[in-house]
């Protein structure tokens, strides 16, 4: 193999090995923190454990709260799915841009209900 | 080199992989090179005073020439593929003796003095200083792979311990340590022009002889309109017949030069051998020199020039076909010369299948009946060359030729014929006496093969395309109990078979 | 697959249940609070007249799939009409779903054990488990199950989940409702009192009454499954 | 302190990686072939030696050839180190492309059997390394030490996932930070430092190691010259 060919191969091995950086240059986001994303939190209230808590394991506490549910018909209000949605109203903003963001796909509301503003509301005057 | 008797092992028809047993074929070595040989090659003539220093400069020169060397020292990972492949491991038992056992020992120097983790951790990333009972190691496992290139095949990454041990014995060489065996033929080589030292007027009395001998035999038969020449040194001749020098006066090599001569007589096609170029084989590449390859090579540009033939054809050898298909081209090319129509160099199998198809000769399959067949696919021509235009040639052509020549013919196992052969043994400058052990327990795999088809078949003839072969199985077979006869090349069939 | 599988599947971390961090404990002490009911329901075909709107009820309440193709719509509660062979017989409507069996065949099929009786005898699904092989439906000898064959809407009802494409549902005695101490859709709805539901294993209850009078049945009693829903007048 | 201190660990790494993976890529490429040494039967024309280097490469078939058990753990291994590595994208680009989407659906119904074909086969290769006699006898110190650091990877790696979550999204700005040259703090569950400081001496020991075989590949003269050496002269640059 000649030299020229040589880097021509070398140039194709440091483009894949690279391919990360060259991305996110491609994409015109070096050197800027537009990367990160900010969420929208309610504004008042306390969740049910702390927020660090939350973000990392939300998760397994609604798995746990349904299996709880499903199987022994244990309903605990505190920690059902239903009860999150009464502060995190927007789905948009708190739900789907973490998850999109890291590339997670729930399946929570392929089956339930998300409600909107509307829904909210009557069940509010309804309690 | 054990004095005592050899412990043949059992045949029973079937290959096992040994348990290992360190060290059990340190103790077979090769004698060393004399000094003179050493010295008439262009080596220092015994171990020079900083032989580490010279080899590792060496081998830095190596891996700057060859890519083989630099890839294959870095990325093998030891899977363990190929270590149940070579026959000499499962032969000796000796885990030295499997292919990765064998390129740890240069790969072992080549961290230690090459690579960074070698240098800074050593032992722990696997580095072993060259010391003197490393350079023991090397002597005698280096110069036990036959370079058969069965691990390569074997291998994901296809590494091939035949240019791993070529280059450590072309190291061995620059700091003065050679074998006897393989100098002592290059040297023949390069004083008289075949590996067994024949002057041209020997050859041409055995040949002579031969020709006379055949004759009779016809003439014993009834038959008196015979006359099959075998031409020597014919300036202007069609082709030019390279074939390796125990086809002169061996035998049952000679049996095959009977062959190639009958064919040609028959096809009509004027022929010659050259006393210039009176060998095929090239012992260089058994001691890893470029240079040694190149002049060996060299003389058989020189005599296609010099007998302005237009074809080039190749008899029964094994690593010479390699050497020919492969490097010839190369080493002493380009052959402007020769006609373009017909390969350059082309074997004398595809030579005599092309007639065989053509009808230019005619075959009486019943001349060989007494034999039931079977075809040993020699290493070199099945893994590092090609016949015909399919890959894969290799396999085929010489078996139609048999089943041109015979009614009775049968494969050994799948797993030990065609790209899976086993090597005879003797390959690579294993063919001497000194390393008789090595050679029985090397042949070992090939012959379990065998011994599965004579019991099953009743194989009783045993042909191949390659001298050294020949050679080592005549020697082996009577140990292992089969007869001596029975080893024979292709065209010894031809020439029983073929109609004149 | 349930982080609680994977536990029992084991071998690989034993200090993981020390450190998973939604811990059991959380609901340690609510789980006592099922009191030993056994929930079963009398179904009086004499009162019955098959107007179907405990169909339409459930159908509501449920977000059942619902699609115009008659061969895919499901059905939790269906009404049977059925004619006996005497002659002058009454046509009788006959509503059919789930029998809520002790000893359910879909349950003892499922592959991955999705479907479950509940301590309180209802038979569930557990639909984000349900791998959709239908080996319950051809259990079932009361063809009480639908499969969801395409993707549909069903947000009449936003309280309660619908069942996605690809999973079996079938009735569930309005679970969510029962454990909120409401009666099931169909029992509510109708004016007539064809339905009653209640705990079997109260003498006092209403269900229990009614099957000591004597004249209840079960469909398919030959098979001993030991079904929860009686009827009366079969 | 933290943070910074990996982020300059990071980048020395990967510099270390990709640096050396070029440098033994540029050698291999420049280092002459003096001879035809392709093993046959080998393809005639390129398009042949592309398919074999191809087929050499993603389906291991020289290994399939020579021992199925080895091809077999080798196969799942590196199956399953693919889907990993695949399923880190996300980390790496936002948004997400659909593509690595569509395998984070498929991942998260079978997840954990991908990290049990991850550690099953390091664990089948490890027992057949110390097992085997003659593969013990040429095993060497950094055979091992690189299953287990794989192991230790994949350990970590499932135990996140499953056991002691760390913040995702703290991961993600960290690392998203990382190759956009505007580092963030780094996230503080242990079990996510432990994970990225094995993947860092995994990728500063990379080009030193024996794992420098998945560049080799492609460069193995047995297998990637083309069987013709009759039909067109092959040319030592070394000796012309």
């Amino acid at each position: 193999m000649n030299k020229f060919m040589a880097k021509i191969v070398v140039l194709i091995f440091a483009l894949v090995l690279l391919s990360p950086f060259v991305v996110n240059a491609v994409r015109g986001v070096m050197g800027s923190s537009a990367t990160a994303i900010d969420l929208v939190l309610p504004e008042s209230g306390e969740c049910v454990k702390d927020k660090e808590y939350m973000r990392a394991n939300h998760m397994d506490i609604l798995k746990e709260a349904r299996v709880k549910t499903v199987r022994d018909g244990v309903r605990i209000k505190d920690y059902s799915l239903k009860n999150c949605q009464t502060c995190h109203t927007n789905r948009d903003e708190f739900c789907d841009r973490c998850h999109n963001y890291v590339g997670v796909k729930p399946e929570c509301f392929e089956c339930h209900h998300f409600p909107t503003s509307k829904e909210r509301k009557e069940r509010c005057e309804g309690n | 080199m054990a004095k005592e008797k050899i412990e043949v092992p059992k045949l029973t028809g079937k290959i096992e992989i040994p348990r290992i047993k360190p060290g059990a074929a340190l103790v077979c070595e090769h004698h060393k090179a004399k000094e003179q040989m050493l010295t008439e090659l262009g080596y220092p003539s015994a171990l020079v005073e900083n032989w580490q220093e010279k080899a590792i400069a060496k081998m830095r020169e190596l891996l700057n020439k060859y890519k083989s060397l630099k890839l294959y020292l870095d990325v093998c990972v030891r899977c363990g593929a190929c270590t149940d492949k070579c026959q000499f491991f499962l032969g000796t038992a000796d885990p030295k003796n499997t292919p990765v056992g064998r390129q740890e020992l240069l790969r072992k120097i080549y961290r230690r003095y090459f690579t960074p983790a070698g240098k800074l951790l050593g032992g722990l990333a696997g580095a072993e200083d060259f010391t003197e009972e490393m350079l023991k190691e090397w002597y005698a496992y280096f110069h036990q792979c036959s370079q058969c290139r069965r691990c390569s095949l074997a291998c994901p990454y296809g590494i091939d311990t035949a240019e791993i041990s070529m280059a450590a014995r072309e190291i061995m060489h620059s700091i003065g340590l050679g074998t006897k065996y393989t100098d002592e033929i290059i040297l023949k080589v390069f004083n008289v022009g075949n590996n067994l030292g024949m002057q041209p007027k020997a050859i041409k009395s055995s040949l002579d002889f031969c020709v006379d001998e055949m004759k009779e035999a016809y003439e014993e038969k009834g038959i008196t309109n015979i006359d099959v020449k075998i031409p020597m040194d014919v300036e202007g001749a069609d082709i030019l017949l390279v074939v390796p020098s125990a086809d002169f006066f061996a035998s049952p090599h000679i049996e095959s030069l009977l062959g190639y001569a009958k064919v040609f007589h028959q096809a009509g096609i004027s022929w010659t051998l050259s006393s210039y170029a009176s060998e095929a084989g090239n012992f260089g590449m058994f001691t890893g020199s470029y240079d040694g390859m190149k002049k060996v090579a060299s003389r058989i540009g020189q005599a296609v020039r010099d007998l302005k033939v237009k074809r080039l054809v190749i008899g029964e050898c094994g690593h010479a076909y390699r050497i020919a298909y492969n490097f010839w081209n190369t080493l002493t090319g380009p052959f402007d010369t020769l006609d373009p129509k017909y390969p350059v160099p082309q074997h004398i199998c595809e030579f005599t299948y092309d007639m065989i198809k053509r009808g230019a000769i005619r075959l009486d399959k019943s001349a060989n009946d007494e034999f039931v067949v079977t075809y040993h696919d020699s290493c070199n021509v099945a893994r590092a060359t090609r016949m015909g235009d399919m890959p894969g040639g290799q396999f085929e052509i010489p078996r139609a030729i048999i089943k041109a020549c015979c009614n009775k013919f049968v494969d050994m196992p799948q797993e030990t014929i065609r790209e899976n052969t086993f090597c005879c043994g003797g390959g690579a400058g294993l063919l001497t006496d000194e390393m008789l052990e090595i050679r029985i327990k090397g042949a070992m795999p090939r012959m379990q093969a065998l011994k599965q088809v004579v019991d099953s078949h009743g194989v009783n003839f045993y042909v191949l395309i390659c001298a050294i072969c020949k050679a080592q199985f005549t020697k082996i077979f009577p140990m292992y109990g089969f007869p001596m006869d029975m080893v024979g090349g292709v065209h010894q069939l031809v020439s029983r078979a073929i109609i004149l | 697959m349930e982080r609680r599988d994977f536990l029992k599947l084991g071998g690989i971390v034993a200090a993981a249940g020390a450190v998973a961090p939604a811990s059991s404990l959380l609901y340690a002490s609510k789980v006592e609070s099922k009191n030993g009911n056994k929930y079963g329901m009398v179904i009086d075909l004499t009162k019955c007249d098959g107007c179907g709107e405990c169909v339409s009820a459930c159908r509501t309440a449920n977000n059942v799939a619902t699609f115009p193709d008659e061969k895919i719509n499901n059905h939790l509660l269906r009404i049977a009409h059925v004619k006996s062979k005497f002659p002058n017989s009454q046509e009788q409507a006959i509503p059919l779903m789930c029998m809520h069996c002790d000893n359910p065949p879909c349950v003892h099929v499922c592959p991955v054990k999705a479907s479950f009786v509940r301590k309180d005898g209802i038979v569930l699904i557990d639909k984000h488990r349900c791998i959709g092989c239908r080996y319950c439906m051809v259990a079932c000898p009361y063809k009480a199950r639908s499969f969801v064959f395409k993707h549909h809407e069903g947000s009449s009802n936003p309280e309660v989940p619908k069942t996605m494409h690809g999973v079996v549902e079938k009735c569930e005695f309005c679970v969510s409702r029962v454990d909120h101490g409401q009666l099931p859709v169909c029992v509510e709805t109708c004016k007539k009192g064809v339905m009653s539901f209640g705990n079997l294993n109260d003498k006092d209850s209403q269900v229990s009454r009614l099957i000591t009078s004597g004249r209840v049945h079960r469909v398919r009693e030959d098979l001993h499954l030991g079904a929860k829903v009686y009827y009366l007048g079969l | 302190m933290l943070s910074t201190c990996y982020t300059f660990s990071a980048y020395f790494a990967i510099v270390i990686f990709v640096l050396g993976i070029l440098c033994k890529v540029w050698k291999y490429a420049i280092t002459p072939n003096p001879l035809k040494i392709s093993l046959t039967p080998a393809p005639t024309n390129a398009a042949g030696v592309i398919l074999r280097v191809i087929l050499d490469a993603s389906l291991f078939n020289s290994l399939f050839k020579s021992n199925k058990f080895i091809w077999l753990g080798g196969c799942a291994l590196h199956l399953a180190l693919l889907i990993v590595v695949a399923s880190h994208i996300r980390f790496f680009v936002s948004p997400v492309p659909e593509l690595i989407m569509l395998l984070q659906t498929f991942l998260q119904s079978i997840g954990i059997f991908i990290g049990a074909i991850f550690l099953a086969p390091i664990g089948y290769l490890f027992i057949r390394r110390v097992w085997v006699d003659r593969i013990r006898f040429v095993s060497i110190f950094a055979d091992y030490f690189i299953l287990i650091l794989l192991f230790c990877i994949g350990l970590s790696g499932i135990t996140m996932k499953y056991f002691i979550r760390p913040d995702l999204v703290a991961v993600k700005t960290f690392i998203m930070g990382l190759i956009s040259f505007s580092p963030e703090p780094m996230p503080t569950n242990p079990i996510f430092i432990t994970h990225f400081t094995l993947i860092l001496i995994l990728l500063a020991y990379f080009p030193f190691s024996k794992l420098i075989h998945s560049v080799g590949i492609f460069f193995s003269p047995t297998r990637n010259q083309i069987d013709n050496s009759r039909e067109k002269r092959h040319v030592n640059p070394w000796d012309r």
